[in-house]
């Protein structure tokens, strides 16, 4: 029963915290504008968190630079369990347009685990509520605790 | 009225100054008139607008762009230093904005602005080591070990 | 006059009001039809020339040969719908859809063939 | 308890791009600023010498989200100037357009902000909800909403058409009363007054000395806008002002961008009421011949800069970008010190601080003036990063 | 007869209107917080369960104590807080005008338990090790006192009108003299500002300011103490607000004889519910119009208006007082 609660409010209170990995700017403001009267994610529980200590789930974007590489790492380390981590945009998932420069490091997943890929260059912000909405169904059919 | 291009041309008079197109003037000197040039902008022409400083690779030679801006026209002072010698004098004390170009350019093409106040390792991270991303005889760190 | 609060007389009545809110995923906006989206493919009309391989700017349209023809893959965890593919096609085999809704799980499960 | 440092970034609320900011305070009050910047250099430029032209159309449109068109903007210009190419003038004018919605939506986004900034959450919302106006105009001619890939090289790659012309007009009408509202609210209310009156002071002559640029120079009164200077796109047959205000602080730069809003409304009205008949596109060669070029372009943050060197073949040799952001940076080291932390988030979101832009080469700036006024900058930034090691926090 | 008492004691302690019903009050409160909030800003907001869904998530999270930090007193701190929260609450006359433990000088006892929270967020933020949460400590601490002068100046004024410092005397003499409102009123939006800056809301929500040092005091706090943080945060706002409903609204007043007494306890509580909820309401207007205001400016603002306009109140009240009562 208590499970059932506890998976019921994990679902219900999504906490993101936004982290920028070397984007231009573009998901990033599309992931603002998801929380804007217009789509307003509060509806979901979403809160936007400064700090890692509150969060629940990772919003990354960008191709992860060498510098903020330690950075996005530590900062996974310190969000307390369980978390999960959705990236927003094609060079967060994969490097995209920035492969094969020497700066970068090629995508989110080389650094930590990613749950949800959101694709777009930037995704529309109803592509990226659609990805939180898809992560919160897999984490109701089981998968990571 | 004389437009800001005529009155640029009058007071750079006998310097070899190219016009390419309407707003756009350029002026290659050797690197040892460099001060003196940024001298004669800042004071005769009461320059303050440094845009930005370009470095780039020709070669045997690292050339510099100063892009300056006077009421919209952009007039670029051309200079060269060799490879072999990537030195150049700072203009930090005539336009302190270039403070931050010339740590630019020192970091990605190495070209040393002598004068400089604050030359801290300042392109790419602290342990970066793989030399000068934009010479053109640059390849990545990995591809250096395999050649080594 | 300069006092706090300036706002507050014209929005307070907000809060009866219906908020602007589009509750997706139960209501949607409509995308216009111009969006680029995900890209459909005809591969009647593909006459295999590569050209779209050669101007995708991110890498997510790659040459493969399938079924003894060389035919473009597109991998959406690349691409960043810029829609270069389909200008680049001199068939009209590429076509961008209004599709958006993209997000998926596991790297490489976002193929379009 | 003496100086306190405080670390404001890479990771931090109030910057939505990775920068860090260690501030030396003495109590509330801000002792010295060491700016570094650099963690999303993504090497932009070293990849555009491996692409190709149609692909650095894309890549150069990535530098920025926020003003990614301006980047287009002064890439095609400079390759088409190369070229000899003129471009059609409905191309002309739709590139015109283009430039002037992304001024809007970027001011917009900017009220947004600054109002974040200083805890006033509703009139972030306000202004974000009337910025998606903005965005479905510029979804619905360019297919994207914010790295629209709408220019090609010698034109533009998609229509506006009578349709999209009507909505564009209507959704003005709109936009300018909400501006005018927010004018009103900006001016008049008590809270935002005390905290961007006198705040962040940028006198004229400093700000001329610092090479200061776009809405930060001109709140110092400093009459200076391309459009103006250096007429591109279709600029010189646009009436419009110069905006500029003489308080040197950020309500001045709030101002500024709010009646710029409202210049660039007229701006576009002009165009889709002028908008010439014709083709919007003219075929340009994939090999580029050598030559150089320069354009630059009033970027919604200011002069943006960029330089093409070609040599004869598919891909640039060289491409060098300087942004409006980087410009303004001495400036906002100038306007940080001796003012209050508090003020630190609103002073930096001022300048419309788009660090995407700038960091496509790496710099590190130091703050201070004058190394060693407290302790070294070298010194400071060992002990910031041995700080970050020990703390585990965000470094 | 005594097993009835105790029994009923211990309804009023855990059930109604005690700890079970200020936690869930609490949340609700917190769920009206953010929705009408959203309305204003023309969003949905939350569904309705959202307060009680962070809370339950917070709590089944992962719960970290930095290395940094001074183990005792960071798992401490929003325990003493929440405490002291719930003992000022049984204070509050809610059900009947005297409480559970009405005694006279109850209304200081609960002003000084309002302060204790306050108190720990500042050790809280203090001890976590953090230099935003020593900032942000720093700032509950020296804000401090721009808020609790006028707090406690401003809740004096029914007293002095009444003469009495007994929350139950002075509930009763508001509902037989109206005309006390109209008296206080200075001090009723004295009270309110005040309260608003204790519960560190905007446009005084300096110490934790997220855009400038994130989250202040709770920066390093995560799962349970957060959750306990927050739900002390709620319940300071229900028992602010009980508190300002109590001293300057009459409280529960006017109470109607029913019968049975229960049926009246009932109707007392739904009157004292819902001067409670317009008090709040009234905090979510002030919050949702204003910029966030400097620490300066708010010790200023503190010094040069709440204090003097205050000290006018207690001097219209005394005046009053003097020349015979209302």
């Amino acid at each position: 029963m208590f499970k059932s609660l506890v998976k019921w409010a994990r679902i219900k209170s999504p906490w993101i915290l936004h982290m920028n990995c070397g984007s231009c700017n573009g998901c990033d403001i599309e992931i603002l504008a998801a929380l804007i009267p217009r789509l307003d994610a509060e509806r979901f529980g979403v809160l936007l968190k400064g700090t890692p200590r509150h969060a629940d789930v990772l919003v990354c974007t960008g191709p992860v630079t060498t510098q903020m590489k330690e950075r996005l790492k530590r900062v996974y380390d310190q969000m307390p369990e369980p978390k999960f981590v959705v990236v927003v945009g094609q060079c967060g998932s994969s490097g995209g347009i920035y492969k094969g420069s020497y700066a970068v490091e090629g995508g989110i997943d080389t650094v930590i685990p990613v749950n949800a890929y959101v694709p777009g260059c930037p995704p529309r912000p109803d592509a990226i509520a659609d990805g939180i909405i898809k992560l919160l169904a897999s984490i109701k059919k089981g998968g990571k605790q | 009225m004389t437009t800001p291009e005529e009155h640029i041309l009058e007071v750079l008079k006998g310097l070899p100054v190219l016009m390419t197109r309407s707003h756009r003037l350029f002026l290659s000197i050797p690197r040892e008139d460099l001060i003196k040039t940024m001298n004669i902008l800042s004071s005769e022409l009461a320059i303050q607008h440094l845009s930005t400083i370009t470095a780039r690779d020709k070669g045997n030679d690292l050339e510099l762009l100063y892009h300056f801006m006077l009421q919209g026209v952009v007039i670029t002072i051309k200079t060269t230093c060799p490879k072999n010698d990537p030195t150049i004098d700072s203009i930090v004390t005539i336009f302190p904005s270039a403070i931050l170009y010339e740590r630019e350019i020192h970091d990605i093409l190495g070209i040393v602005p002598r004068g400089h106040p604050d030359l801290r390792r300042l392109v790419l991270p602290d342990e970066w080591v793989g030399g000068y991303p934009l010479r053109k005889d640059w390849k990545p760190p990995a591809e250096q070990e395999a050649e080594e | 006059m300069k006092t706090p609060g300036k706002m507050l007389p014209k929005i307070i009545g907000f809060i009866f009001r219906k908020p602007v809110t589009v509750r997706y995923p139960k209501e949607r906006l409509t995308p216009p039809a111009t969006l680029r989206g995900k890209m459909k493919f005809h591969l009647d009309r593909c006459i295999s020339c590569g050209l779209c391989a050669r101007d995708c700017p991110s890498g997510a349209c790659t040459m493969h040969e399938i079924e003894a023809k060389k035919r473009p893959v597109f991998d959406l965890d690349y691409c960043t719908f810029c829609a270069q593919c389909a200008e680049s096609c001199p068939k009209d085999a590429i076509e961008m859809t209004a599709e958006f809704e993209l997000a998926h799980y596991k790297k490489g499960e976002a193929i379009v063939k | 308890m003496g100086y306190v440092k405080l670390p404001i970034g890479p990771q931090h609320p109030a910057l939505k791009e990775p920068e860090n900011f260690t501030i030396t305070l003495d109590g509330e009050r801000v002792v010295n600023v060491d700016i570094r910047i650099g963690y999303i250099h993504r090497g932009i430029e070293k990849l555009m010498e491996t692409r190709t032209y149609t692909q650095n159309l894309y890549l150069v449109e990535r530098i920025c989200g926020i003003c990614s068109y301006a980047h287009v903007y002064n890439f095609t210009q400079n390759v088409e100037e190369i070229l000899g190419l003129q471009i059609p003038k409905r191309a002309e004018y739709i590139r015109t357009l283009f430039l002037e919605l992304e001024r809007l939506h970027s001011h917009f986004l900017w009220l947004g902000v600054a109002g974040h900034e200083i805890g006033f959450d509703t009139l972030f919302m306000y202004t974000w909800q009337d910025r998606e106006v903005v965005q479905d105009l510029l979804e619905m001619i360019s297919g994207n909403r914010v790295n629209y890939a709408m220019n090609a090289i010698g034109g533009v790659r998609r229509d506006v058409s009578q349709e999209h012309r009507k909505k564009v007009l209507e959704s003005m009408d709109y936009l300018e009363k909400r501006a005018e509202f927010y004018k009103n609210v900006a001016i008049n209310e008590k809270t935002i007054l005390a905290r961007a009156e006198n705040v962040g002071i940028l006198k004229p002559q400093v700000a001329l000395r610092l090479t200061a640029v776009g809405p930060t120079a001109r709140a110092s009164g400093i009459s200076v806008d391309i459009r103006k200077d250096d007429p591109y796109a279709s600029y010189l047959d646009t009436p419009f002002e110069v905006i500029t205000t003489d308080t040197n602080d950020v309500l001045g730069r709030v101002v500024v961008r709010v009646l710029e809003i409202v210049e660039s409304i007229k701006i576009i009205r002009y165009l889709m009421e002028h908008l010439p008949e014709g083709d919007i596109l003219k075929k340009a060669p994939r090999k580029i011949p050598e030559g150089e070029s320069i354009s630059h372009t009033e970027a919604p943050r200011g002069e943006d800069i960029h330089y093409l060197h070609s040599n004869g073949t598919e891909k640039p040799d060289r491409y060098k970008v300087r942004t409006p952001t980087l410009a303004n940076l001495p400036a906002t080291a100038e306007m940080l010190k001796e003012t209050y932390l508090a003020d630190v988030p609103i002073i930096v979101a001022a300048i419309d601080p788009c660090m995407g832009c700038m960091d496509r080469v790496l710099l590190l700036k130091d703050g201070q003036e004058k190394p060693g006024e407290l302790i070294s900058g070298e010194q400071l930034r060992r002990y910031g990063i041995k700080w970050y090691a020990e703390r585990g926090w965000n470094a | 007869m005594e097993r009835i008492d105790i029994l009923l004691s211990i309804v009023y302690l855990l059930l109604f209107p005690g700890f079970l019903f200020l936690f869930a009050f609490s949340l609700f409160t917190e769920y009206l917080d953010r929705k009408i909030y959203a309305r204003i800003q023309r969003r949905v907001g939350p569904p309705f369960l959202q307060p009680f869904a962070d809370l339950v998530k917070l709590s089944a999270k992962e719960d970290i104590v930095p290395e940094k930090a001074e183990h005792f007193m960071f798992t401490a701190a929003p325990l003493i807080g929440l405490a002291a929260i719930f003992a000022a609450f049984l204070y509050l006359p809610i059900v009947s005008t005297t409480g559970l433990h009405s005694f006279n000088g109850d209304l200081v006892v609960v002003l000084y338990l309002l302060t204790i929270p306050t108190l720990a967020m500042f050790l809280g933020g203090w001890y976590s090790g953090n230099v935003f949460g020593q900032k942000g400590g720093m700032r509950v601490a020296s804000l401090l006192f721009s808020y609790e002068i006028p707090f406690f100046l401003a809740l004096l004024t029914p007293a002095l009108l009444q003469g009495s410092w007994k929350m139950a005397d002075i509930t009763r003499f508001e509902a037989t003299h109206p005309l006390e409102f109209v008296v206080s009123l200075l001090g009723f939006f004295i009270g309110l500002i005040a309260l608003q800056g204790k519960l560190e809301r905007l446009p005084f929500d300096i110490p934790e300011a997220e855009t400038e040092i994130v989250a202040g005091p709770l920066v390093e706090y995560s799962g349970r103490r957060l959750a306990l943080f927050r739900l002390a945060r709620d319940a300071e706002m229900v028992v602010g607000a009980g508190l300002i409903a109590v001293v300057f609204l009459a409280g529960p007043e006017p109470i109607l004889p029913l019968e049975p007494v229960y049926l009246s306890w009932l109707v007392a509580a739904l009157v004292f519910l819902l001067k409670t909820l317009f008090v709040i309401f009234l905090l979510i207007l002030l919050k949702s119009a204003v910029a966030r205001i400097r620490t300066d400016q708010m010790i200023s603002f503190a010094y040069q208006w709440l204090i003097p306009l205050t000290l006018v109140q207690i001097f219209i009240a005394i005046i009053v007082r003097f020349f015979g009562g209302i």
